[in-house]
């Protein structure tokens, strides 16, 4: 078997979207297979940063070998990473992780919720799922991707915390006042907005796929320090830590147990 | 001198066990080797070193568990395991189907703990033990050993006498003596030492104004702490018989050479890992080609030769 | 709150004294300010912190002094120093054209050296003396009162009994206990701690296969060694009631902020001088600028604010 | 006064003048005062490389405000330098330490000895130089700036280990076999080379002007890493350690204690 290593892909755009969120679309020169929800590990340049920054994969063309990352710069690597001009090189590993399970059934209905930095693993997933998709996007002042949602879902919902766009609040506001009876739910962003979507659709039944974060090392499993506990029996005091970079980032929402 | 068209010689012997080559991961940062096959080639390695495992499963610290560091990371994992009946069941037998050697960490928070790990682990097909007297991420056991002289002496001697294997003890360089420390695992048997474990260290989040990792102190590891973890070994490399393996930092060739100049026999490649998956082999490929370059015969030459000569003849 | 147009409050007081601001250089890597003047304002400074000085002439340690590591630097300068009478002579009187404090450190190989320095100092306009028990380069003295209880506590106890200002008590990371050392010099009368030293490390050339360092060892210091810094001062906050100055890679005001949450009543910069002079500037504005965007009136409030609230209130 | 600090420079040109030397050009945007035998330091982009690297000022336009370096190399920081495009900025400090004294006189006879990396200090120092300059150069293989020399001094004679350009030897056989008798010295080179300079001018006691190299952090004095041993007296114990980066690297040959 050959074996996996670090690559090189060529930068073809990485620009502002908002102030702070960045678009960034690269070539690694080669066809890929991809599933929605994995991620990328992305190297720094600058060597006092040893780690590579874990970044969903918004939108893949596995024959043309492009992705489409959207980032937030949060602090010295993404900055770093917002100095990249096109046709430089960046290097990465991956896809990694285990994504998002696509249902093949056409007349489901889908809720897909999104929060911030949340959102861009939505879109390669709502453009890949079956059925009739309704999306529900959070975000604090200005929305992203909304237009590429509107383009594969089927009703696109924005709400942001100052009001700016859409209605004025959360996500979670969207969804007490819509009368959703979805028949599955696929949500990704801040962990308290995953805890209030698994209480919202555990009290309905309702199975979902929530897609978690936590900070990395390794990225491939081997070091432990990203886990979460996953429910592994009846009890409350059944769980086990699992792995997000390796099991997850996507876990089947009912059994994700938050503090 | 070697002979042309040989290769040189990698292989090491490590208390009287041949290694292919000196270079092995650093526990804990490899997992058993499973999530690495995709990257390398196990049989390529001189050795593989488990993660820490103890008797019982450990479910390890809470979340966040890992920071970034200047040239370096903190880390809290504490020690989660799944016990050695499942590290028995699940890897051993995993690890069997690679030619290479193995080498089990082990974890404890009392000597009963940590005897009973190694007895266990007597009728396995496993080359060496490590004995990780040194973690810095729990709250009994673990580093108070490779703290305290006295119960340096005792764990290592108890836990020689239940092991069939060879022992390396595995040390911390959060001491004000590793040579003292050093030279009480000497003296209760030990076979080798390996070192260093991390640096206790923390890091303060300015936004939230609390500590980063919800452990508050983690162990720091990566190329920031290379200089203590050479410093060490060239210590101990005067003053203990037994061999070395040196840890700390080693993200190239260039580094695994100056601890064996230091006086290292083998290295351990720990935080490198997880920049580059595949660095091991290249730093395999490094040493190789260097020796190949020096018109090298065998890497053994190279154990210990940075020390300077005025030490061995005084005046 | 800050009240509108007035600029937040950066004084802090140090063992009764008040500072301007809590951002100082570390000692033996500003020399005694005259050669940062064409860089900065010392009159902005917290203080200046002097080279360490002896009761006579140092030449110290043979080249090469320096190597660099990553994200850090060894150093083995070994305390050279011109001697206490050549630096009352020459460099007090340079300093007092500032209005700026002024700290001496004080380096011996004996009790009785360190005390013949305070003493001359006695008379002296200076505002703190910092007692260097914790410096890795030089064989005899130095270190060896930082790493034994009862040394510390000796040292610390006499060279108080013969000093007139206030006395901090610079501690070496390269202890088991910190704490232990640090309570035994608050026992003996120190004023405060400052901390840390450098760790001891050291580099092979692998083009000569011989230590960089003439000296072999050398001191580590920069930011690869902060979050080792920064755990000491977490750890010492909660144990000691002296004030505390953190040093240890400090290179940004976020660095600073981070071990002043950590319990820091002041810092030093070192290294981060020699990358760039007039970073310790950076650091004061960039305290003042987040002071005035968090809306915090004064920057004592932020002293120890890091420490989680459990440990303040255990249930 | 205004206090100096790190400044910025716009790179001119910056290529291989041998396989293992390189010549920067950079534009530092004012003019400015330089000293022959002064270096810059330069910095590292790459966070894990702190220190700045000390490169000696090759030849200095203080009008145009622009610099000539070149350098050798190394290591990891020069290294990155070679990476370093047209138009990019360099960020440096200087000009630091104390340079060659420049002699007034017209007919003086002079003799300026380089070794290696010690020879680009030399030429802007020849260049201002009166006198009748002779330039003794020494290298190990591909001599550099022989041309530039030639320009500006009266003979320039050339020696390499290897004998692949100028005669097969080092400059130490140049000045044994040429009959010189200058009036003063002017080196910088290896420690080795300087040496022997050293004693040769000294059994004809001819004065001298030595550059130092060592290892530094600061560059500017406070560190005190960069020492090396100055005579301070009639007796061979009298010395005292000075500063390369500040008190030199240029030093009266004379006093320099070499082990
Ligand atoms: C599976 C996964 C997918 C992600 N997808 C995206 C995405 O598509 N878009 C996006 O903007 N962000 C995403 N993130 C978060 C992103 O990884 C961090 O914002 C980024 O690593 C911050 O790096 P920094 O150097 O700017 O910040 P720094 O604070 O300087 O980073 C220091 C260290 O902390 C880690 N870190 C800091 N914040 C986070 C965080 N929130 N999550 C994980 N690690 C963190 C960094 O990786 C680095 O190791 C994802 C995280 C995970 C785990
Ligand atoms: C006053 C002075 C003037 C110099 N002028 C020139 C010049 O014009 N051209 C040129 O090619 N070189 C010159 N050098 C040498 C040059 O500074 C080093 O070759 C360079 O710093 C090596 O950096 P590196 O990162 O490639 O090597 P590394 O080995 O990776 O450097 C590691 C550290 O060691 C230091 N270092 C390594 N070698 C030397 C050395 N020989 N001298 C001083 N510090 C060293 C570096 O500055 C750095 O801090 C000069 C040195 C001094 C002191
Ligand atoms: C995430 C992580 C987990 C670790 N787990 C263990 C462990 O289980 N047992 C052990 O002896 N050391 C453990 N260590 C320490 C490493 O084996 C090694 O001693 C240390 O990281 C220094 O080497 P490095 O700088 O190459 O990483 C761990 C280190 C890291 C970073
Ligand atoms: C070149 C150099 C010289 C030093 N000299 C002294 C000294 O004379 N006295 C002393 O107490 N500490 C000395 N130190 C230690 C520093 O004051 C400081 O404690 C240490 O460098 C850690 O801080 P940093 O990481 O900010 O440099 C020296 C450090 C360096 C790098
Ligand atoms: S980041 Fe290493 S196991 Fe997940
Ligand atoms: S390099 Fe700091 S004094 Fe010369």
């Amino acid at each position: 078997m050959e074996k996996k290593n670090i690559e090189k892909a060529r930068i073809l755009k990485n620009q502002a979207l908002t102030p702070e969120i960045y678009e960034m679309v690269v070539d690694v020169g080669k066809t890929l297979d991809a599933v929605p929800g994995q991620f990328l590990n992305l190297y720094c340049k600058d060597g006092s940063r040893l780690l590579p920054r874990p970044i969903s994969i918004c939108e893949v063309d596995e024959k043309m070998g492009t992705f489409r990352l959207i980032y937030k710069v949060l602090g010295k690597g993404t900055e770093e990473f917002t100095t990249l001009k096109e046709n430089e090189k960046i290097e990465y590993l991956g896809p990694l992780g285990t994504g998002f399970t696509l249902e093949e059934s056409d007349n489901k209905e889908i809720l897909i919720i999104g929060g911030g930095v949340g959102v861009p693993p939505l879109l390669e997933l709502s453009k890949r799922l079956k059925g009739k998709k309704r999306v529900l996007l959070g975000f604090e002042k200005e929305s992203i991707l909304t237009g590429d949602f509107k383009k594969v879902a089927r009703e696109v919902t924005v709400a942001t915390t100052t009001g700016t766009e859409g209605i004025k609040g959360t996500v979670m506001d969207l969804l007490e006042e819509g009368e959703y009876v979805p028949d599955r739910i696929y949500s990704c962003g801040p962990k308290g907005m995953l805890k209030a979507v698994q209480a919202w659709a555990r009290e309905r039944n309702i199975p979902m796929e929530l897609s978690l974060e936590e900070r990395m090392a390794c990225g491939i499993g081997a070091c432990l320090v990203c886990t979460c506990k996953i429910k592994e029996g009846p009890h409350i005091e059944d769980w086990n830590y699992q792995r997000v970079c390796k099991d997850g980032p996507v876990f089947n929402g009912e059994e994700v147990v938050f503090e | 001198m070697i002979s042309p068209g040989k290769r040189p010689n990698l292989t090491v012997k490590l208390s009287g066990v041949e290694l292919k080559n000196p270079v092995m991961p650093a526990s804990g940062t490899f997992g058993s080797g499973r999530e690495f096959e995709e990257y390398l080639d196990l049989s390529r390695l001189g050795m593989v070193v488990t993660k820490g495992v103890a008797d019982v499963p450990w479910k390890g610290n809470s979340t966040p568990r890992v920071a970034e560091t200047y040239g370096g990371m903190l880390n809290s994992v504490g020690l989660q395991n799944p016990g050695i009946e499942h590290f028995i069941r699940e890897d051993i037998p995993f690890l069997q189907t690679h030619d290479t050697r193995i080498m089990v960490n082990i974890a404890g928070r009392s000597i009963e703990e940590y005897v009973r790990v190694v007895r266990v682990l007597g009728n396995q097909p496993v080359d060496f033990l490590e004995l990780n007297i040194s973690c810095p991420n729990i709250k009994e056991g673990g580093v108070a050993f490779g703290t305290d002289l006295d119960m340096a002496y005792q764990v290592t001697k108890k836990v020689k006498a239940a092991a069939t294997q060879p022992l390396i003890v595995k040390l911390s360089p959060n001491v004000t003596d590793i040579v003292a420390v050093a030279k009480a695992c000497e003296a209760a048997g030990a076979d080798g030492i390996s070192l260093i474990n991390t640096l206790l260290g923390m890091k303060m989040d300015i936004k939230t104004r609390r500590p980063v990792l919800a452990n508050t102190f983690g162990g720091l590891s990566g190329p920031a702490i290379k200089p203590v973890a050479l410093r060490m070994v060239y210590q101990l490399a005067k003053e203990i018989k037994i061999p070395i393996i040196g840890i700390g930092g080693i993200s190239t060739w260039e580094d695994a050479l100056e601890f064996i100049l230091a006086g290292a026999t083998a290295v351990q490649v720990g935080t490198a890992n997880f920049r580059n998956p595949r660095v091991m082999m290249e730093i395999i490929e490094g040493l190789e080609n260097y020796l190949k370059e020096e018109n090298i015969d065998s890497i053994e030459e190279l154990i210990g030769a940075g020390h300077e000569s005025k030490e061995e003849n005084p005046c």
